[in-house]
């Protein structure tokens, strides 16, 4: 990499202290080299960014106290970053209440239990409850592929898996049928999983899954232990080659 | 790069033309995804799974991709409609002026609700977001046919009309059907 | 003498044409007279005038809306040479009815039991520019648009502004976004003006989505060539090369219209290469929209015209420099270019002098509900509800009272009938809990149940959701079912604080416009007939708890 | 007399759960005994007292509520009780209970009394059984909770630390200590 020239280096202040950081660099990015916590669902590094979970919500002072998508929004000269408030927290807190109270987010019995990025969050931001009545889908779960299971109604539908089989294995099985509520994850015409003839049975979208939804078969509670360091490997490695 | 025309329809049925032409028309880029999509289903009634592949295959565009958007939009239904189709408008000036009511009296004489056809494929009911005959209020489009002012009563009546008219002979023509939005 | 000039010359030949006739009959075929058969009827006529002879004294023309929907089918007969006869509108003609139309205007009579008067305020107080063909010109014929100054505009720019010029005109003339937020059109041109790159496209987003809203479908249906005139503009001020029209598929009479204008202005030259024998090349082409309400949403709308699930995603980047395939786009609604030839023609001083201060110009409503004269009408920015509902609406039916005016659909709000003074400007409603919106106007009685109207449009917000982020996805959910609680006398105070706190979060949480705009009804309703929620409360009125400690 | 008087009343109540919770309670072994100095546990599966008493200043309530037994123990639960504890997963979420909430109760009770039974399959009808509610609902959903305790099963060292806090006069906050499934 070149060095940028001081035209693309921005200085900005977050939560009351220096930083800066290249102009084509995010928050997040930011947020990230100096070991500020900023909680994520959606975004994993490797992938394109969706800003959809809304859960690295930050507040832009110096843009009327607007909040913006931490992973989405890039530096600016002289912005003022607030990463934490009573206000913020709250937002962070309820968007997981509702996560939870969008499917079948039983901890106790999921094989995800313990290595599930949903359920660090919801204690690293302290929910301790749902105040919402869970949604109580029920959502096919597909057992059809003879090495991984999809459990839809433990979905959180970040779109990951449909990203990174589109954007790194190139195969684009999944996507997402429906709209509001009713969306789910499907694979190729919304047909078994297992009879998929464009799935490569890589296990990239199982791997990098942040929770108990898509996960090899087999596993006992607590058992899924998920492996995605390949993901940004391979991201450096694409652009090494460019 | 394939060559795209050499991908065979499903069936040599005639309709098969129109839905080659419009993807001809756009170079059988991916983006007239939705235009061809709204041709297979004037020219078919509804999408069924070998439409979705076909289309898929054709303007190389993953079939999961093309199942996402086909189920995006609520204009394209998946399932073949009834003889009859019964959209109730919803708009908020039908909604004001009773529109719930209209719902209410289809599924009391025919035991469906919004998006649902009879057992014997008779009569499917839909609901439009508006039709825009909102000095009409409430609306029904009933087999692609206007009919302001309903009142419940009035609307049995017509309907049964209709279902009568035809018994079980032909059914209503597809073209109705675009101007129908199933939810 | 230019290429328009010659296209002007032929027009007008084709309208001196149409002075011969004694008389003007025109049949409104738009949408809602079309549903009551207006068409069959202007064959009856087509056929009844011919069977008399009378085809070399009265036209029948078919044309666009006439704005009394609710009187529809809609027929004006116009004097033309013979003025024996004043201006006459015959209001919910049936097909029966046309020999004895016909009889009466060949005797230089009114049919009395069918005529509706025009010299009431419906008429009178309405100001059109966007409107000022529809019901006049045939929306099928170009020549008459032509005749009636169209492409005049369009031709000047091209031949005697610069792209900057047009920017700079629009710019002064003080025009804001007709879709809803008000945002400067001239300051939007130039930004993408500004923006670097070879391509750009220019994009018409006539997906009214809105429910009970049907102001661009009527201006499509009745005037199709303003609008392509407008989008030609700004394609030049901007220099795009290609357009798109995203029109929603459940309008088939609109796009008809559109496709058959299209046609005949490529057939003129109007569009296509070395445009009025310029440089200059455009074209313009339809996609159909499929029925999902998110898709008004300028990204969510360019990735459907893309062939994409209607998804909006995070701006910025702005599609002013990153839009349509990743290329300055530009983006505004029917109305919006609809006013566009005009202000050229007239200047932006003439359409400046129109309105308010920071509103100028003119606003189309769809005015729908319990009120008198359904229908569409175009007042100056700045006149109030009060004269918009009770002059030229007609007030509510009788027996009874005006309770409030949604106006924004689902997105805007209710505005509550102590506010009948309101002036309306895009200010002025933002300021009143609601907001402009593309001009659906709900008049609400005192039959309605404020909380039953929240649930409605919940509902509509809650199957719109596009699904991406989750506080729109899974808060809509909630909102409903918390709010269908409140209505079903179910819910407690402690409910309607979840309710409240919900209705926070997704407001400023949720990615787009449609999400955060989403608890609008919730909020607008609850501020000022908070007093019909607490009813419905099982611990009533403020003061009890749900659940003794 | 006087001394007791000053000890802190605690029930602990088991509605629907796999007393798991109850298990944690008893992990906290010698602590319970130091604990006993300050607290006295008035009603509790673990002790022998049939009513709720009309005063206690601490529930700590395990399991979620399926029945229209748990649903008039709770109200009257909470109706006689300063604090309120929701401990568990169960009582917090409702938790593995809830699974059968997809499906309607009376599908259930025919599939466990009438498909998967061999001899003289037939229905509860005995008035004194409790019914099945249509939906399994956490205690918040019925009535207020003060207290929420994560946790299938919350550790001992967690429900040590609520019952400490809240003997030191302070609200017990333990999300960093347990999790929900924890």
């Amino acid at each position: 990499m070149t060095a940028p020239t001081r035209s693309h280096i921005k200085t900005l202040k977050i939560d009351g202290k220096d930083y800066s950081g290249h102009e084509e660099e995010t928050i997040l990015d930011i947020a990230r080299q100096n070991d500020l916590f900023l909680p994520t669902l959606c975004q994993i590094d490797g992938l394109s960014v969706a800003g959809a979970c809304r859960l690295c919500l930050v507040e832009v002072k110096t843009w009327n106290n607007r909040l913006v998508p931490a992973c989405t929004t890039h530096v600016e000269e002289g912005i003022e970053v607030l990463t934490h408030s009573e206000r913020i927290d709250n937002y962070r807190r309820m968007i997981l209440e509702l996560l939870f109270s969008e499917g079948n987010h039983v901890c106790a019995v999921c094989v995800s239990n313990g290595n599930c990025e949903l359920q660090a969050l919801a204690q690293k931001l302290g929910m301790d409850h749902v105040r919402f009545p869970n949604l109580r889908p029920v959502r096919v779960v597909d057992m059809t592929h003879d090495r991984f299971v999809l459990d839809r109604n433990r979905c959180v539908l970040c779109a990951r898996c449909v990203r990174v089989c589109d954007e790194i294995e190139g195969a684009h099985t999944w996507d997402i049928t429906g709209r509001g509520i009713d969306a789910r994850i499907i694979s190729d015409l919304d047909t078994p999983w297992g009879s998929s003839d464009t799935c490569t049975r890589c296990g990239k979208c199982v791997n990098i899954y942040p929770v108990g939804a898509l996960v090899e078969k087999g596993s006992a509670i607590g058992e899924m232990v998920k492996h995605h360091d390949f993901l940004e490997y391979i991201a450096e490695m694409r652009e090494a080659r460019e | 790069m394939r060559n795209q025309t050499n991908i065979a329809a499903p069936s040599d049925d005639k309709r098969w033309k129109l839905v080659e032409a419009t993807m001809r028309r756009n170079g059988y880029r991916p983006d007239a995804l939705i235009e061809t999509l709204h041709t297979v289903q004037e020219s078919f009634g509804y999408l069924d799974d070998e439409s979705l592949q076909y289309v898929a295959r054709k303007l190389r565009v993953a079939s999961s991709q093309v199942y996402g958007v086909a189920t995006f939009y609520h204009f394209f239904t998946l399932k073949p409609q009834g003889k009859h189709v019964c959209a109730v408008c919803t708009g908020t000036a039908c909604y004001i002026k009773g529109a719930e009511k209209l719902i209410e009296e289809v599924h009391d004489n025919y035991g469906i609700t919004p998006g649902q056809t009879t057992p014997d494929g008779e009569l499917s009911l839909v609901t439009v977001r508006c039709v825009g005959a909102c000095g009409l209020a409430p609306a029904v489009v009933l087999d692609g046919e206007t009919h302001g002012n309903m009142k419940p009563g009035q609307m049995s009546k017509e309907l049964e009309t209709a279902i009568n008219k035809t018994g079980s002979a032909e059914p209503v023509s597809h073209t109705a059907i675009p101007e129908v939005m199933p939810q | 003498m230019t290429l328009y000039d010659d296209l002007r010359s032929m027009a007008d030949t084709e309208h001196e044409k149409e002075r011969r006739y004694g008389y003007c009959l025109r049949v409104c075929t738009a949408a809602a007279c079309v549903s009551q058969h207006s068409d069959s009827i202007k064959k009856a006529f087509d056929a009844e005038v011919k069977a008399r002879g009378l085809d070399e004294q009265i036209q029948v023309k078919g044309v666009g809306c006439m704005g009394l929907c609710a009187a529809g089918p809609l027929v004006m007969i116009d004097p033309v040479r013979d003025n024996t006869l004043g201006p006459t509108l015959y209001e919910k003609v049936t097909v029966e009815d046309v020999p004895e139309i016909v009889d009466a205007l060949a005797q230089k009579q009114v049919v009395e039991r069918l005529e509706r008067k025009m010299d009431i305020p419906f008429f009178q107080r309405q100001v059109r520019i966007v409107l000022e063909n529809s019901g006049i010109i045939d929306p099928e014929n170009v020549d008459d648009y032509i005749a009636a100054d169209g492409y005049q505009a369009f031709s000047h720019a091209l031949t005697s502004m610069s792209p900057a010029d047009v920017v700079k005109e629009i710019t002064a003339s003080g025009l804001r976004g007709r879709g809803g937020g008000g945002y400067p059109t001239g300051l939007k041109w130039s930004t993408v003006a500004k923006a670097s790159g070879d391509v750009k496209y220019v994009i018409c987003n006539a997906d009214e989505g809105d429910p009970g809203a049907f102001m661009d479908r009527s201006v499509l249906e009745s005037d199709p060539h303003r609008v392509l005139e407008g989008m030609c503009i700004a394609a030049y001020a901007i220099g795009a090369s290609k357009g798109y029209v995203y029109v929603r598929a459940e309008y088939p009479l609109a796009i008809d219209r559109l496709k058959t204008a299209l046609k005949q202005a490529k057939r003129k030259n109007l569009l296509g290469h070395s445009i009025l024998n310029t440089e200059f090349d455009f074209d313009i082409e339809i996609r159909l929209g499929a029925g999902a309400f998110v898709c008004g949403e300028e990204t969510a709308l360019m990735a459907s015209v893309e062939g994409r699930r209607g998804q909006p995603r995070p701006r910025p980047p702005y599609p002013s420099d990153h839009g349509l395939w990743g290329k300055p786009t530009l983006v505004n609604n029917v109305e919006s270019y609809a006013n566009v030839a005009t202000i050229l023609r007239k200047g932006a001083d003439w359409f400046a002098g129109i309105g308010t201060e920071k509103s100028k110009g003119t606003k189309v409503f769809a005015l729908a509900g319990q009120i008198e004269n359904t229908g569409l009408i175009e007042v100056p920015m700045g006149v109030t509800l009060r004269e918009i509902v009770y002059d030229i609406g007609g007030g509510t039916p009788q027996g009874t009272e005006l309770k409030a005016i949604q106006t924004g659909g689902p997105s805007g709000g209710c505005i509550p009938a102590d506010l009948i003074d309101l002036p309306v400007d895009y200010e002025s409603l933002v300021k009143a809990g609601s907001f402009m919106g593309s001009g659906g106007m709900i008049i609400i009685d005192n039959t309605a149940d404020m909380v039953n109207v929240a649930k409605y449009f919940m509902d509509f917000c809650k199957s719109e959701s596009c699904g991406k982020c989750i506080p729109c996805r899974v808060g809509t959910a909630h909102m409903y079912n918390l709010i269908d609680k409140i209505d079903r006398g179910q819910a407690t105070h402690a409910d309607l604080d979840l309710l409240l706190s919900l209705c926070d979060l997704v407001a400023n949480t949720s990615l787009c416009g449609l999400g955060k705009a989403s608890p609008n009804a919730i909020l607008s309703t609850l501020r000022v007939f908070r007093n019909e929620y607490e009813a419905k409360l099982l611990d009533g009125h403020v003061g009890a708890q749900p659940e003794a400690k | 007399m006087s001394e007791q008087k000053t000890k802190v009343t605690v029930a602990t109540v088991w509605l629907d759960g796999c007393s798991g919770c109850h298990m944690s309670l008893i992990d906290m072994d010698e602590r319970l005994i130091e604990l006993a100095q300050y607290i006295d546990v008035v009603y509790s599966p673990l002790v022998d007292r049939k009513d709720y008493p009309e005063a206690v200043d601490v529930a700590l309530v395990e399991g979620a509520i399926s029945s229209s037994e748990d649903l008039e123990k709770i109200k009257k639960i909470r109706a006689h009780t300063k604090i309120l504890i929701a401990l568990g997963d169960c009582a917090v979420a409702a938790n593995v209970p809830s699974i059968r909430n997809i499906f309607k109760a009376s599908d259930i009770l025919s599939r466990g009394y009438l498909e998967n039974v061999t001899a003289q399959p037939q229905l509860p009808n005995d008035p004194t059984i409790p019914t099945l509610l249509p939906v399994v609902r956490p205690i918040h959903e019925i009535v207020p909770v003060d207290v929420f305790v994560q946790g299938c099963p919350p550790s001992a060292d967690t429900i040590y630390t609520v019952i400490t806090e809240l003997l030191a006069g302070r609200m017990p906050v333990v999300t960093e200590l347990t999790r929900p499934g924890a």
